[in-house]
């Protein structure tokens, strides 16, 4: 057989919440209740509301670069829905503070970590997530690596693993999802395609037609959800989640979405972005599409609106009361973590804040006269 | 005579060699439309098309390994990574691959391209975005490391960088991006690789130090008492070191600091001072001072004021030092 | 449409010359002449030839660790012959000396290499290749990198860069991969897939069906050739190439092929290596195949064989001759092609080939007494 | 007590600590059927299992940052890195993620992996198999860095490395590998990490050396003449480093050289060099020599011996600085 198909493959995209509010109903079968879109709408206000008073804080000088979630509220949320709390696994990116909070981080750690402070990292033991992290692909890694321990302990627990449609291409995403596919691990590969990497359009950083397709190279099973869509979004995660829990191995999700905002308050898209293209993405906001939703469905109005709203404020107020006062770290923070026992060099530099060794050892501090040079030692060998 | 910051010294130093030389070409992340994330390559890809100005994707060591192939291939690749942090993913294709390109062919093939990176604490940045690696990258062979203090010396050593047949790294510090304007010639000018400068005169200590510890030994200096005269010397080459300068400065002062971000074991500061101690052994009336970067991971910016070296530690230092 | 299908795909597979020698003639058409067959038949026995030779070079002590090619020569010639000679670019990996032969390197070059002498790497500078690399991966993003330099001088130049089934699961590979796609540059992606990475069969290495599916991630044309098929190698080879050349970006081929071989000389593969997959795969011996077809067209013979082989020898044993008496380096080498020019303390190095700094200086060594510390400088500041 | 070359001490070392914590586990390339390319791991998969035991795929940053999520996620990963050379591809995931783990994480997580990997020249490897890149990871916090010279040791250190709680790179002398056999016991022992060991006591001059380099040194002080009294230092642990063996030693012999296969240039002789001056300015009688590899990348095996340092490039720094 000189010529024959040797492999063959489809994408599927999958949508089930339009940008008019109207649901597949079909497709919407067992997947959010009323209550679920309620309650995760609500959520969406509270990391809205939570992206608007990081970027204040930013502009007022009481913190450094924040990237805001704003209009990937969908993508995340709906993905995380389909964890359960406290089991599945969260590796994060920096952009999924909403998948993280609904997960149990407290919010006030967001703020900590983007005010530079370490004790945002710190997550509490009880939480089943890690870190913010801002080296982009590193985590896939990671996240491929908690999963083999799952797996290895035989724990029914699943990792998702978030990143954007810049860390597909690094060479970390890559040897991570070689790993996950040959091991068959129980994680779940969720693209956050936003459409950007800071100015870096998508479709500048590969030249394939989706970001889905990246998953065929290692055999994995591969979807495209629209991101804006918290149905589509929890179906396509809860159906990779299952898989995953099921022994079946990774998956790769591609989640459409679109960041609303800026990089990052360091950034000023304004200088690479089109108007129209942004003006286009707020009229599919995930946020007002999913209150279409609930209002067509007479489960939302404009009062409950109002009082989300202020709750909202009322909430995010308190976290950052919360975060701004902490107590300062002291610098001994900056030594006590680097090992579980401080070597001595690094204790000295601890107690005396100081690396010259002049100033750290206090028998040698210019107080004492210089010895004279001993010259009773022996003699070196080819001395006359 | 313009005055320019360290932003507009360099754009004005790469512009001038991609005038100058068609083999000059720029790539890296957000370089292009954006004009890069601290504005160093702004205005660039509008003047020179984006063939010439490439807007990467998001990989370092593509960024440098198809650099190294154009290199190869007879170009001049001006690469930049984002931030020092993200040297990492790229240390392979620069330590393995461009470092050793010239000795493994014996020469028929070279690698002229200079990598451009924003280096250093001190601007309240995220993780990873405030290291200071420059020791390993001297510590490997083949490669030049430079890290410019100052807007005029930047724009005369990245021109002798991108005209150098070898592969070098160019360090920028962030801090000095926009805290530093002075007059900058603006006509093409040269400055030689592997020269320090003696930017103050002194008898009675050496200090010895690069990138933004420069301005803040200076202003150490500021309060030193007028009777400590201490000469400061601003390396900017750090591979290969100008031995000579440090040597004899201190051959004549007897003693020495070195000052540095980054941290103290195994940093710059360790070779500075084995070469002053190997050098000056029978002129030395104390040790060598290292006044550095502590040994841990650099903090996030909360405490980074902590970590980094300023005047008051940098005092202390230099008054045990003299009175040893 | 919440359900759509947004991407399809589908891969072949080419054969043109069957394991019983005998050949589609439709396909073969235009692709290699008997000339070419013979003369690559040729170039077969003398790579085979020098693989042997090499092999017992290394086991009496004369080289280095060597690693064969033995087995892959359909696939390396076949692609190499799709390249014209000084204007097409060769980025080999560390087994592909055939392709480099056959496009002008001195055959005593591959055994400077690995006798440990870097002057195997010093390609003339009329050839149009670059040395052999033993990292694995980096060369495909330095192939990337000399095909855009092409493309922006507009060159009329493609490149083929080969690396083995174990390369693509590296991160360089995936960002070579990428870059090249969005660039559009002229390279030709060539994996020689042998079965097996070290003690690793491709199975292990990855779970996807075929290797040839990775180009899919990256949008980027690919195919599977059968890699002991000399025509279904030049083929696809050579449509990859004349694509590049005519601007259509880079291609991918997986030769799918067998290392008949140990991995290398430091290599027993039969600690990990089915005893009845050798033999199988002995009897598809891309050099078997191609002799079954010379002979089936009467174009070649035992007296041929015979004297093609003893050519072989002579040129081998020549070259062998060759690489031996070459003079010895220098130490001086080591220095010498550091930098351009060599700075003051590599001077020094070299000269006195010590780094010990009293040795190096000599008005240090031990010869002078040691001076008297110097009282008269300036006063420390706060001395009494 | 058994005879243990370096690669069966260390063999054993992974069994006892496999047997003795189920979380423990292997992973790298060819570790596994092959039983490794130094056969280090030799019949462990066989013993232990595929699943504890992995054949990885070629990907080395994936080898490391897999490790690095079992070790957040409570495994004791053993990643093995086939060659130094090819520690560039994970340098990115060793040095800006394991090292960091604990730090940037207030302790929330921590990343107790142990990276096994041969390095070093002298036995006719092809390129990027004969590196010595050990003082990078000296420069990281973070990480602990462990070279045992000898098979005894070996055993003790690697098993303390799988249990120290955090990443500890364990870097394997090749040249030693098959060189050195001495009675090991059966029986799982650890010694501390940080500790230098004091081989041979001397009184005017100390030696101070790690790896390989050690034997060397030992050859060399064979050749000494008899009034030479020599104190070798073998640090086992280069990070963190004993500064008080080091220095005790050098304040009582007053004269010092440090022997090492990498680069001179920030080598790890330098950060030595520079804390003998700092500790032991004083008694010191002569610069502290560093013997070590050239500034030059590590050429190709026909010229390694004339990189390596060797018993004659040691007698005559030793000799000169004697003389000094
Ligand atoms: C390894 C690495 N390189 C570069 C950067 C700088 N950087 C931060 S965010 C970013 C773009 C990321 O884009 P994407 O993955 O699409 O995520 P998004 O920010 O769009 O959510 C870049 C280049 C980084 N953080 N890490
Ligand atoms: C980056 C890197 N990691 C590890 C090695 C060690 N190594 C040499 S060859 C090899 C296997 C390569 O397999 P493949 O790519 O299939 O090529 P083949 O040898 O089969 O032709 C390995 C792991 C290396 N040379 N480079
Ligand atoms: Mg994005
Ligand atoms: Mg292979």
């Amino acid at each position: 057989m000189p010529k024959e198909v040797v492999y063959s493959a489809q994408i599927e995209r999958l949508q089930i919440l339009g940008p008019d509010g109207s649901v597949d109903e079909s497709l919407a079968q067992g997947t959010l209740s009323d209550g679920d879109v309620k309650y995760l709408y609500e959520q969406m206000i509270l990391c809205r509301e939570f992206d608007e008073a990081a970027f204040k804080l930013q502009r007022s000088g009481r913190m450094g670069t924040f990237p805001q979630n704003k209009g990937q509220e969908a993508a995340t949320l709906g993905a995380a829905k389909a964890l359960r709390k406290g089991i599945d696994y969260i590796v994060p990116y920096y952009r999924e503070n909403p998948a993280m909070f609904l997960h149990g981080l407290p919010m006030h750690y967001a703020l900590l970590h983007w005010m530079g402070d370490e004790r945002g990292n710190a997550i509490p033991a009880n939480l089943s997530m890690s870190p913010i992290c801002v080296a982009i692909g590193v985590q896939t890694l990671h996240a491929v690596g908690i999963a083999w321990a799952f797996k290895r302990r035989k724990e029914d627990r699943a990792v998702i693993c978030f990143f954007g449609d810049g860390a597909t291409s690094t060479g970390d995403f890559h040897e991570a999802m070689n790993f996950a596919s040959i091991l068959k691990v129980p994680v779940v590969f969720c693209c956050l395609n936003n459409q950007w990497a800071i100015s870096t359009p998508c479709g500048h950083q590969c030249a394939s037609e989706t970001f889905a397709q990246k998953a065929l190279a290692y055999g994995m099973p591969t979807i495209q959800a629209d991101g804006n869509d918290l149905f589509a979004m929890y179906k396509v995660t809860n159906d990779a989640m299952e898989r995953a829990r099921a022994g079946g191995g990774p998956s790769f999700i591609e989640a459409v979405t679109y960041r609303l905002g800026d990089h990052t308050t360091a950034d000023d898209a304004r200088r690479y972005r089109p108007a129209a293209q942004l003006e286009s993405a707020l009229k599919v906001d995930p946020i007002i599409r999913t209150r279409k939703y609930l209002e067509a469905k007479n489960l939302w109005d404009a009062t409950q609106q109002a009082a989300a709203e202020k709750k909202a404020k009322g909430i995010v107020h308190d976290v950052i009361g919360v975060a701004e006062k902490m107590p300062p770290q002291s610098s001994d923070d900056i030594f006590d973590y680097m090992y579980a026992d401080l070597p001595p060099e690094l204790q000295k530099q601890k107690q005396t804040l100081r690396t010259d060794s002049i100033g750290m050892d206090p028998t040698q501090v210019g107080l004492q006269p210089p010895r004279e040079r001993d010259t009773t030692r022996g003699k070196p060998m080819n001395a006359e | 005579m313009a005055k320019l910051d360290l932003v507009a010294a360099i754009n004005q130093a790469l512009a001038q060699e991609m005038e100058a030389d068609e083999r000059v070409m720029l790539l890296g992340e957000d370089i292009g439309v954006n004009g890069g994330v601290f504005r160093v390559t702004d205005g660039l890809q509008k003047r020179f098309g984006p063939d010439r100005v490439v807007d990467s994707p998001l990989s370092e060591s593509g960024i440098i390994g198809t650099s190294i192939g154009l290199a190869m291939a007879g170009m001049r690749p001006v690469p930049e990574l984002q931030f020092e942090g993200f040297m990492g993913p790229a240390y392979d294709q620069i330590v393995n691959q461009a470092a050793r390109c010239r000795s493994r062919t014996r020469g028929a093939f070279t690698c002229p391209l200079t990598i451009r990176v924003p280096v250093g604490g001190g601007i309240h940045a995220p993780e990873l975005h405030s290291d200071s690696p420059e020791v390993v990258y001297v510590h490997t062979p083949g490669l030049k490391v430079v890290m410019p203090s100052r807007p005029y010396d930047a724009k005369g050593l990245l021109i002798s960088a991108i005209r150098d047949p070898d592969p070098v790294i160019f360090f920028e510090p962030k801090r000095v991006y926009r805290a530093i304007k002075e007059e900058v010639p603006e006509e093409s000018y040269t400055l030689p690789l592997g020269k320090a400068q003696v930017i103050s005169e002194g008898s009675d200590l050496t200090m010895i130090s690069w990138g933004a510890m420069v301005s803040v030994c200076l202003a150490a200096l500021d309060q030193m008492p007028e009777e400590a005269s201490v000469e400061l010397i601003d390396l900017q080459t750090l591979s290969p070191l100008d031995v000579e300068t440090i040597t004899r400065s201190v051959c004549k002062t007897g003693r020495a600091v070195v000052v540095h971000e980054a941290p103290k074991t195994a940093g710059l500061g360790a070779e500075i001072s084995s070469l002053i101690q190997e050098h000056c052994f029978l002129s030395l009336e104390a040790p060598v001072q290292r006044i550095t970067g502590f040994d841990t991971s650099m903090p996030y910016y909360k405490l980074e004021k902590q970590y980094l070296p300023d005047e008051d530690r940098i005092m202390a230092g230099v008054r045990d030092c003299l009175a040893y």
